[in-house]
């Protein structure tokens, strides 16, 4: 496993070069990049922040659980914070396994899981002003729900 | 007891603060001290139903007490990865131009 | 569209870099690789061979009808032919598209589809011989069904 | 007439040959050209079911009629790719040794 915050450009091809093992059959790498707009505004660059110790024990803990959901060799999984250009690369995770499927089924199972868990946000910049983006809701299991009971 | 809040994202814009050291009564929780930031910000609603919190970096529930020296993060849906899905969501949505 | 065989090593990270552009928010990158092993019995190496000018055809025919069927904006896809050392990449399909789910999706179609249907084959050589990997069966649509009937 | 016909994987190690030249009645289809395949090795029964066929490198049918000229490949199930799916065929693995 090879988990890790970056505040520079990610290395990615030092990365998936770094997974690769005689008893895999398949990788499958997924990048995500700064995308040139957004429902059509023209984006200038955005800025990655986090609450980084929790937001990397986050993706330790869903990498481990995507080795053993998915039965998949190796997992890298790598976030970029700070200002990020048009094109630049956010994310980038690599799923090696002996099989496809498995490799396919764990990396997409990563990728929405961190964008609706790992404490990570995104300004987006336009030629008019900035917002934060919206963020997708939390899954059930991490709001507040449950009781007010006061523990006194 | 005191507390160590944390701010994230529209939150960190919305108190022009990283952080903020509260002082609760003893035998508050999660619950309480969200109450407390919805009676400061009552305008914000949406904003405060749509929080997670995490005590000491693990999410928490409403009923979980806090403890001297916690540190307490108010979490904004998060937004981190990139490769967005179809599926938008409206609201924030200003017009452009 | 990037479709291409190749008789040398598949220059992966050029083919990943040619393919980026502004308006993409995701890329997903397969690469098929040599396993050291084939149910459990030690792999030397692998020859690909393929029936070369259908093949190339079937492949563009797919990458075409993904770009449709998944509205993704562009895709490469690269076969190797000849002989393959464990490790290496005998496969390599790039997905490029605003959205992450039409990349994973169109990504998973076109391997499984390829496999099926593109004519490639593979000797496996090991260590006390070397035999035709067993193909996936056709698809009914390219199997022999239809009557006999003389055309005289 | 006369037809190419064309090998490939095992049918090349079958045949000793890459591609043959058959002389066919006129109005011979590809049903007709493939029977006399599967009487010329009727002991691999299996591998004349499991193919499919190409005439001038599009699959073809077996009421599908054939031209002086046109090469007709033989295409034992592909396996190119890579990245095995989970599900393996049973058949020819042999033992290893």
């Amino acid at each position: 496993m090879q988990v890790a915050i970056y505040k520079t450009r990610i290395p990615a091809e030092e990365i998936v070069a770094a997974m690769k093992a005689g008893e895999d059959g398949a990788v499958v790498v997924f990048e995500g990049n700064v995308r040139n707009n957004t429902r059509g505004r023209r984006t200038l660059f955005l800025d990655y922040e986090a609450y980084e110790e929790m937001a990397l024990a986050q993706m330790r803990g869903l990498v481990a659980e995507a080795l053993e959901k998915f039965s998949v060799r190796d997992i890298a999984l790598a976030h970029r914070l700070g200002r990020l250009e048009v094109g630049e690369t956010s994310v980038l995770i690599v799923v090696a396994s002996a099989h496809r499927a498995a490799a396919f089924e764990g990396c997409r199972w990563l990728i929405d899981t961190l964008k609706k868990t790992v404490p990570i946000w995104k300004k987006e910049h336009f030629e008019d002003g900035a917002v934060w983006a919206d963020g997708e809701p939390f899954p059930a299991a991490l709001t507040l729900g449950g009781t007010e009971a006061s523990n006194a | 007891m005191q507390v160590r809040v944390l701010y994230f994202g529209v939150l960190k814009d919305l108190f022009h603060a990283e952080s903020e050291d509260l002082e609760m009564p003893v035998g508050s929780t999660v619950g309480s001290l969200l109450k407390s930031f919805q009676e400061r910000a009552p305008e914000r609603g949406g904003l405060w139903s749509s929080l997670a919190v995490a005590v000491n970096q693990e999410y928490a529930k409403k009923d979980c007490a806090l403890r001297e020296g916690d540190h307490v993060a108010l979490l904004p849906p998060v937004s981190g990865g990139g490769g967005e899905s179809q599926r938008q969501s409206q609201g924030s949505s200003r017009s452009s131009g």
